[in-house]
């Protein structure tokens, strides 16, 4: 193994390290549900903290908005919906679960530890395929952010296959959740417009910055940190803020339950016919050098995106904006319809009153 | 497709088609008689001709289908199977003379289901007779062993219903756990289960795995009735008496110890036999089997379940013959299964006679009862001297034959159940026809028909048939003995071209 | 004898890219039924995905087995920087049995949905089923191992919705599905665990790319780790025996329809997976795998299939009963890998396809038979026999089959199995195998007993014959069935492709 | 210690781990579980992303090779750094976890929502969402959906 150099960041890695250890264990032992909610909030936080020091510019946007605000979001509404608030522990019934997982993180810490060391960049997982990306992709794509021209080009159909989970997703919790599943009357939402004015100037302010953030975050995806998956969840926390201060109603109103789940499905749509296209005119599936055919590529004016003299791939470009187009809409619509579908369920034991 | 294809084809298809047709023509009985006794005629012209044709020395076989590489649905006749399928085909015929008889007579329900069954037991009987390989033999055993089931419990009752369950359990179970395995052990052995002249796996196998293999076979083949295995037979007797005559004097116990003439002759070889050490422990356990069987037997009052024992013991026989370490045993065991399944459908039918026309099952109850049914208690002394052994029955040449090759092998207990269990069968048999033919006057033999006319005509003429056949056989036992030699002969036999 | 490799089903144009097709199809199907309005055109939408479904795998199996195996690159990038489809004998055996039951599932779904599920969730839980499919035929195609993990989860994350959606009739649904959920994202979780191992030492995620580098590799800690952890994780998406505990509950309350689809094809599929690590990613990179197979999976595979045989024995509930089935099956087909070489994995192919194809039919058959009324124990079908004889015909020919009746393919796979160990010198398996075969003929045995022999209870509600939309379907995979049982050149010939295959691959 | 620093990571990383997978199996509560399976699953992310972690590099957004913003980075690099690995230019995290991370982060998200509609309908046919208390009311009573208010 070659002797690992720690850099700056070293001290960075290991202090947040530490923290997302004492936060997990935090998690591990509150008795309360909302605090260990708070906590996991905070965890991923620290996180996404820890994955900006690993140089995972992507990553870490993608831990602050999902697993930061939009997990949050849903295990809050859940916890309303089940009022389950403190948690009895039986600590008998802990030692089995703790001494299977000590063992199974035992052997783990000893098979670890004949990984390649802290920072190598000799390590095979660094030389090898991880490396060719970084020398292809300016060539291949001609994007500088390669993380984007991984996930949109190289390994597309993975990214395909990720939207459509979150469409199942979208699938899963209307086939849970909608109203009309359990035959319960449709009853007045439990999130009603609010009297705080200052909220809703505030937010009416908000609203469209937070849209325009998220297209930016949108377009900027192939030159910077970003992309769909961002982009999306950033546009739904904008309907779900004003679905916040301005009510439920108001905002289904705007954007109808079905119509988000047609979004959905259209995503995944746009995202296969981008691949379907590309089959059509000769390729294989997404790959989009061939997705315009000749006679189009050269109608397309030189110059459209930016540098003229850069190499061009009108192809790759058009086919990342596209499926990133799809991305956006299948997660933007299915966070919407996640959150509809937790907030627009009213708590339903007899037993409990109105929360909070 | 030559004549050989040709004829196994019509073998297995006759039986098929005619359990079709009787079900279709279920609601019309004549139709559905008629149906059934030419379908036993044509059938037995089949078989004979087969018979004849492989005393000829023509090939008659075919391969149906061949579902997994190296495991075909292989059919191939040879001497043994030639003769098995002719003893149970004119069984059979004569056999539904005396059903027709016997089920009017009774006038029993679910008749069209009797016949279908009957049909389709026979479509299994003709499959297992004509199987080229140990894994087509074991299809047909199932279909047999599924096929009769329903007979067995014919009559619905409880006690018919828990006899049906042994008679599932002990079949299905012995050929699932032991035959299969056997079946599969030869195929990894050999990479074919298909029964060789001289023996499949002769030479090919080691003492230990070879007896192993050879007891799962021998076991699994429960239809033959060995000790342990033997507990379905008696308790089958709860069937109808045609069911008893046929299925369990001549075609599924017969078909067992066909499996384990088969298993030796063709399987095994003759040569490998006579080296296996556990071929030697079944000699003990069949002597065993056959000495037990004759003492229950004589213990027994109901005169149905004292022929199931009488027939556990005789089966014992053929398996002895099986297993002794010299080739005239198969040959003897051979003959013997014809003429013992001769014999004992006789005694069967007779029994299902007497209770059609009296009601009568206990053999206490029979006494002096020969005075109004002289004519089936004459037949059943003829059989009962027949299952002896005694002159002028065919059965006489058989034991002979045995007797010879176990004091040639040497197997003195096996020489002395054989005689032991013959003088045995002579006093639980034969005193059953004498104290009713002959009882002292004043013995109660005022006892009424049940059956208005006494015993039904079709009857009498099929226990006619077949007892005359048990002294007739008498005549062709040695060109019989001769048909049959082919295979225990330890070398390819010569076809024609 | 049907030989595959003579059959052009489809235009060269469309075969070349029948792969890709037949798992973007039935996803596109699954987003247009989603956005249906009514359940009539998302069944209608549902059906025509799943035919062309059916026909893109045969299509592709035919052209495996003209070339060995079919390689499709997705996006222009090859290996390993790309992410390939790779269709290898195995992967079309599993693909045509994965497109053919689901066909058919879709054809009952007609039926078996009005029954279950409310109106209003037809079209949502139809795009769920389509895309559980589609996620289905992707783990069997992909040629990436962290593609496949993302197959695995499509295909799980539908499903536990579904399952969940059975608690509309009965509420046992629910828990079971949260179970199912848990221990299904733990096991999917253990496998990205374990290909982050193998990625670490190796650098790739390709799967044949993996094991030429394992192979130069050799041995190492994180690499027995990643086995490890990979075998654990399919080895709870696939029900071997300890870490089974998800499906009894997810089978028994899980609307029929999502049943039939688990039972036939969602656990073959982590199979697939195991024995393509097993065989062809690890068998030179980790001596571990020997080990494992003698000393870990074999006897894990053999108490399963004794104890949930024994469970399913004393099981009143059938489709509980079935479901312990399930797992002892399972156990078998674990005990063909543990026989090892290409005789026993060939034969265990082949017993997967021939479990898949059975417990379709079972599944389809008792669907159908609870159509009308409410049944859960074995006793409320006594003497259903004589109230529906087609769909118990039906039922019967798959109980056949699984107990292993002569002229069925449940036969062939059992002596295939049995054959394999006995030619490997592995006695006690074959011995095992033996046993299990003869409980799996006593809890079989029971059931049709009850359904064909026993007298119903006075009063209780009698079943109707199911519609024929069910009975033609369920008698169409009970026939292909004996078909096999008949002609097994079909499945035969792949299985066997498919074992060379995944040896042939070694480097 | 210089086994130490290799290894920090991963060790933290796997406690990370078994804590989630402590949370799932200690639980009797579903809501818990599903925060056990949350943060397990998103410790499996920083396991790839330790894995991808190079000294020194920055984040897999390339600069042209030639150009000054290329040549800035490349001199903040450590002289000795550079000599004992021969690294040439600018040096870029691994971008290959950080893909798969992405899509596993979503996966999680996904299964977390699935998981807790799940156990919302759990809550309401039963009246509960802890384990145990679930498995007594199933034993029970058979029938009954939903049978919340």
């Amino acid at each position: 193994m070659t002797p690992a150099v720690p850099d700056v960041s070293f001290v960075l890695n290991v202090s947040l390290l530490v923290m997302l250890l004492a936060v997990a264990v935090a998690i591990a032992v509150t008795r309360s549900l909302l605090a260990a909610i708070l906590l996991l909030s905070v965890y991923s936080f620290l996180g996404a903290a820890w994955l900006m020091v690993m140089d995972a510019a992507d990553v870490a946007f993608t831990e602050a908005v999902v697993g930061a605000g939009v997990s949050t979001l849903v295990l809050l509404g859940a916890l309303l919906l089940t009022r389950g608030e403190t948690i009895k522990t039986d600590w008998k019934q802990q030692i089995g679960p703790l001494a299977l997982v000590l063992a199974v993180g035992g052997l783990l810490i000893y098979a670890a530890a004949g990984l390649p060391g802290y920072g190598d960049p000799a390590s095979p997982a660094n030389s090898y395929v991880g490396r060719a990306y970084l020398q292809a992709t300016y060539n291949d794509i001609g994007a500088p952010n390669v993380v984007t021209a991984v996930l949109a080009s190289y390994r597309g159909f993975d990214t395909l296959g990720e939207t459509t989970v979150i469409f199942a997703a979208c699938i899963g919790v209307a086939l849970m959740l909608d109203p009309g599943s359990s035959g319960a009357p449709a009853q007045a939402s439990r999130i009603r417009p609010g009297q705080h004015i200052v909220l809703k100037v505030i937010s009416k302010l908000l609203i469209p910055l937070i849209i325009l953030f998220a297209f930016y975050v949108q377009f900027h995806g192939d030159l910077g940190a970003g992309g769909g998956f961002q982009a999306g969840v950033t546009l739904a926390v904008a309907v779900i803020l004003h679905a916040l201060v301005f009510g439920l109603d108001e905002t289904t109103r705007a954007f109808p339950p079905h119509l988000m789940r047609a979004i959905s499905s259209g995503g995944v749509m746009v995202y296969s016919a981008v691949g379907v296209v590309c089959i059509l005119n000769g390729g294989g599936f997404l790959d989009y050098d061939f997705l315009f055919t000749p006679q189009l590529e050269a109608a397309i004016p030189p110059g459209l995106l930016g540098d003229p003299d850069s190499k061009h791939h009108w192809g790759q470009h058009f086919g990342i904006l596209l499926i990133e187009l799809g991305v956006l809409l299948t997660v933007s619509s299915t966070m919407v319809s996640i959150f509809f579908g937790f907030a627009g369920r009213a708590p339903r034991a007899a037993s409990v009153g109105q929360g909070g | 497709m030559n004549t050989g294809e040709l004829l196994i084809l019509l073998v297995l298809g006759l039986p098929l088609f005619a359990a079709l047709l009787t079900y279709a023509v279920g609601s019309m009985p004549d139709v559905r008689e008629t149906l059934t006794l030419v379908a036993g005629v044509a059938l037995s012209i089949v078989t004979i001709s087969i018979f004849v044709r492989i005393g000829q020395g023509y090939d008659v076989s075919v391969t149906l289908v061949e579902p997994a590489p190296g495991l075909p649905v292989l059919f191939r006749v040879e001497p043994l199977g030639a003769l098995f399928a002719v003893m149970a085909s004119v069984l059979w015929s004569v056999n539904s003379l005396f059903s027709i008889g016997y089920m009017r007579g009774r006038r029993e329900a679910g008749q069209t289901r009797f016949y279908v069954c009957f049909a389709l037991a026979m479509f299994g009987v003709m499959g297992i007779a004509t199987a080229g390989n140990l894994f087509t033999l074991f299809i047909f055993y199932e279909i047999l062993t599924f096929a009769t089931y329903p007979l067995v419990t014919h009559s619905g009752t409880l006690a018919a219903q828990r006899s049906g369950r042994i008679y599932l359990l002990t079949l299905v179970g012995a050929s699932v756990f032991l035959l299969l395995p056997g079946i599969v052990g030869v195929q990894a052995v050999a990479g074919s289960t298909s029964f060789e002249p001289g023996g499949l796996l002769n030479g090919r196998i080691s003492d230990v795995y070879g007896s192993i293999l050879l007891l799962l076979l021998v076991f699994g083949s429960a239809k033959a009735a060995l000790m342990p295995l033997h507990g379905w037979l008696p308790a089958a007797m709860v069937a109808p008496a045609p069911v008893s005559a046929l299925l369990h004097a001549v075609a599924v116990v017969k078909a067992g110890v066909f499996t384990v003439l088969k298993v030796s002759a063709y399987t095994f070889g003759p040569d490998l036999i006579a080296t296996l050490t556990s071929a030697t422990w079944i000699l003990w356990v069949s002597a065993g089997t056959i000495v037990v069987a004759s003492f229950v037997a004589l213990r027994r009052e109901d005169l149905k379940a004292r022929l199931a024992w009488s027939t556990v013991g005789q089966l014992a026989y053929i398996v002895s013959a099986a297993m002794l370490p010299v080739a005239s045993g198969l040959v003897a065991g051979g003959l013997h299964m014809l003429f013992h399944a001769v014999a004992k459908i006789t005694l069967f039918m007779c029994a299902g006679a007497i209770y059609v026309a009296t009601g009568v099952g206990r053999v206490t109850d029979m006494v002096a009862l020969g005075r109004r049914m002289p004519w089936v208690f004459s037949v059943f002394l003829v059989a009962a001297l027949a299952i002896t052994g005694l002159p002028p029955t065919a059965i006489m040449w058989s034991k002979f034959l045995l007797m010879s090759s176990s004091f040639e092998a040497g197997q003195w207990l096996t020489a002395g159940a054989f005689v032991v269990s013959s003088l045995l069968s002579l006093v639980y048999l034969a005193p059953v026809a004498l104290w009713a033919l002959f009882a002292p006057a004043g013995a109660s033999a005022d006892r009424e028909f049940i059956h208005p006319g006494g015993t039904p005509a079709t009857i009498i003429v099929s226990l006619c048939i077949t007892a005359a056949g048990c002294i007739l056989l008498s005549l062709v036992a040695d060109r019989l003995a001769d048909y049959l030699a082919p295979m225990a002969s330890m070398t390819l036999p010569e076809r024609a071209p | 004898m049907i030989g595959l490799e003579t059959l052009y089903v489809a235009p060269a144009s469309l075969v070349a890219h029948a792969p890709i097709l037949a798992i973007v199809i039935p996803l596109l199907g699954a987003c247009a039924a989603g956005l249906s309005p009514g359940g009539r055109s998302a069944w209608m939408i549902c059906v025509a995905t799943a035919v062309f479904t059916a026909w893109m795998s045969l299509a592709t199996a035919c052209e495996v087995m003209r070339q060995d195996a079919v390689v499709y690159v997705l996006g222009g990038f090859q290996p390993p920087l790309g992410i390939t489809l790779r269709v290898d004998a195995i992967g079309a055996l599993l693909g045509l049995l994965i497109s053919v039951v689901g066909l058919l599932a879709a054809v009952v779904s007609g039926h078996s949905l009005v029954a279950e599920i409310r109106k209003e969730k037809h079209s949502l839980f139809l795009s769920g089923f389509l895309l559980c499919q589609a996620g289905l035929i992707g783990i069997v195609y992909t040629g990436d191992a962290f593609n496949a993990f993302v197959c695995l989860e499509i295909s799980s994350i539908g499903t536990y919705a579904l399952v969940a959606s059975g608690g509309a009739s009965d509420r046992r649904a629910l828990p079971a599905a949260f179970n199912y959920l848990i221990l299904g994202t733990i096991g999917a979780t253990f496998y990205v665990i374990g290909i982050g191992f193998i990625y670490g030492a190796t650098g790739t995620l390709n799967m044949v790319d993996m094991a030429a580098r394992l192979a130069a590799h050799g041995q190492s800690a994180p690499v027995h780790a990643g086995f490890a952890f990979i075998m654990v994780g399919l080895g709870i998406k696939a029900a071997m025996f300890p870490l089974h505990g998800w499906l009894p509950g997810a089978y028994a309350y899980a609307p029929s329809l999502i049943t039939l689809l688990l039972a036939a094809t969602a656990t073959k599929t982590a199979i697939y997976l195991m024995a393509r690590f097993l065989f062809e990613v690890f068998p030179d990179g980790a001596a571990a795998s020997e080990v494992f197979l003698t000393w870990i999976l074999g006897p894990l595979a053999a108490a399963g299939l004794i104890v949930c045989s024994l469970q399913a024995i004393f099981e009143q509930d059938i489709r509980r009963a079935l479901a312990f089935s399930s797992v002892a099956q399972v156990g078998f087909i674990l005990l063909g890998f543990a026989v090892g070489g290409d005789q026993g994995l060939s034969a265990s192919l082949f017993f997967v396809v021939a479990h898949g194809l059975i417990k379709g039919v079972l599944f389809m058959a008792l669907g159908g038979l609870t159509i009308g009324i409410r049944a859960r124990r074995i006793v409320d079908f006594a003497g259903i026999g004589r109230d529906a004889p087609w769909t118990v015909l039906a039922f019967s020919v798959g109980a056949a089959s699984l107990v292993g009746t002569p002229l069925t393919m449940g036969f062939l796979a059992k002596w295939q199995m049995i054959e394999a160990a006995l030619a490997g010198e592995r006695y006690w398996i074959a011995a095992v195998m033996v046993a299990g075969s003869a409980l799996t003929l006593l809890y079989v045995g029971r059931i049709l007993e009850v359904m064909m022999f026993r007298e119903p209870a006075p009063g209780a509600p009698r079943a109707k014959e199911a519609p024929a939309g069910v009975i033609l379907p369920a008698l169409v995979l009970g026939g292909i069935s004996i078909w096999f049982g008949v002609d097994s050149s079909l499945p035969g010939q792949l299985s066997v492709a498919g074992a060379a295959g995944l040896f042939g691959v070694r480097p | 210690m210089s086994w130490f620093i290799a290894n920090f990571n991963y060790i933290v990383v796997v406690i990370l781990m078994m804590t989630g997978l402590f949370i799932i199996f200690s639980s009797a509560n579903l809501i818990r579980r599903m925060i056990g399976l949350a943060l397990f699953q998103s410790s499996t992310g920083l396991f790839y992303i330790s894995l991808s972690k190079v000294s020194g590099g920055t984040a897999a957004i390339v600069v042209p090779p030639d150009s000054a913003e290329a040549r800035a980075l490349a001199a903040q690099l450590d002289p000795a750094y550079v000599a004992a690995f021969g690294v040439k230019g600018v040096v870029y995290a691994n971008p290959l976890p950080h893909v798969l991370i992405l899509t596993a982060i979503v996966v999680g998200v996904a299964t977390l929502a699935v998981g807790l509609a799940i156990a919302v309908r759990v809550r309401e046919a039963y009246g509960t969402v802890e384990a145990p208390e679930i498995d007594d009311l199933g034993r029970s009573v058979t029938e009954g959906p939903e049978n919340g208010r």
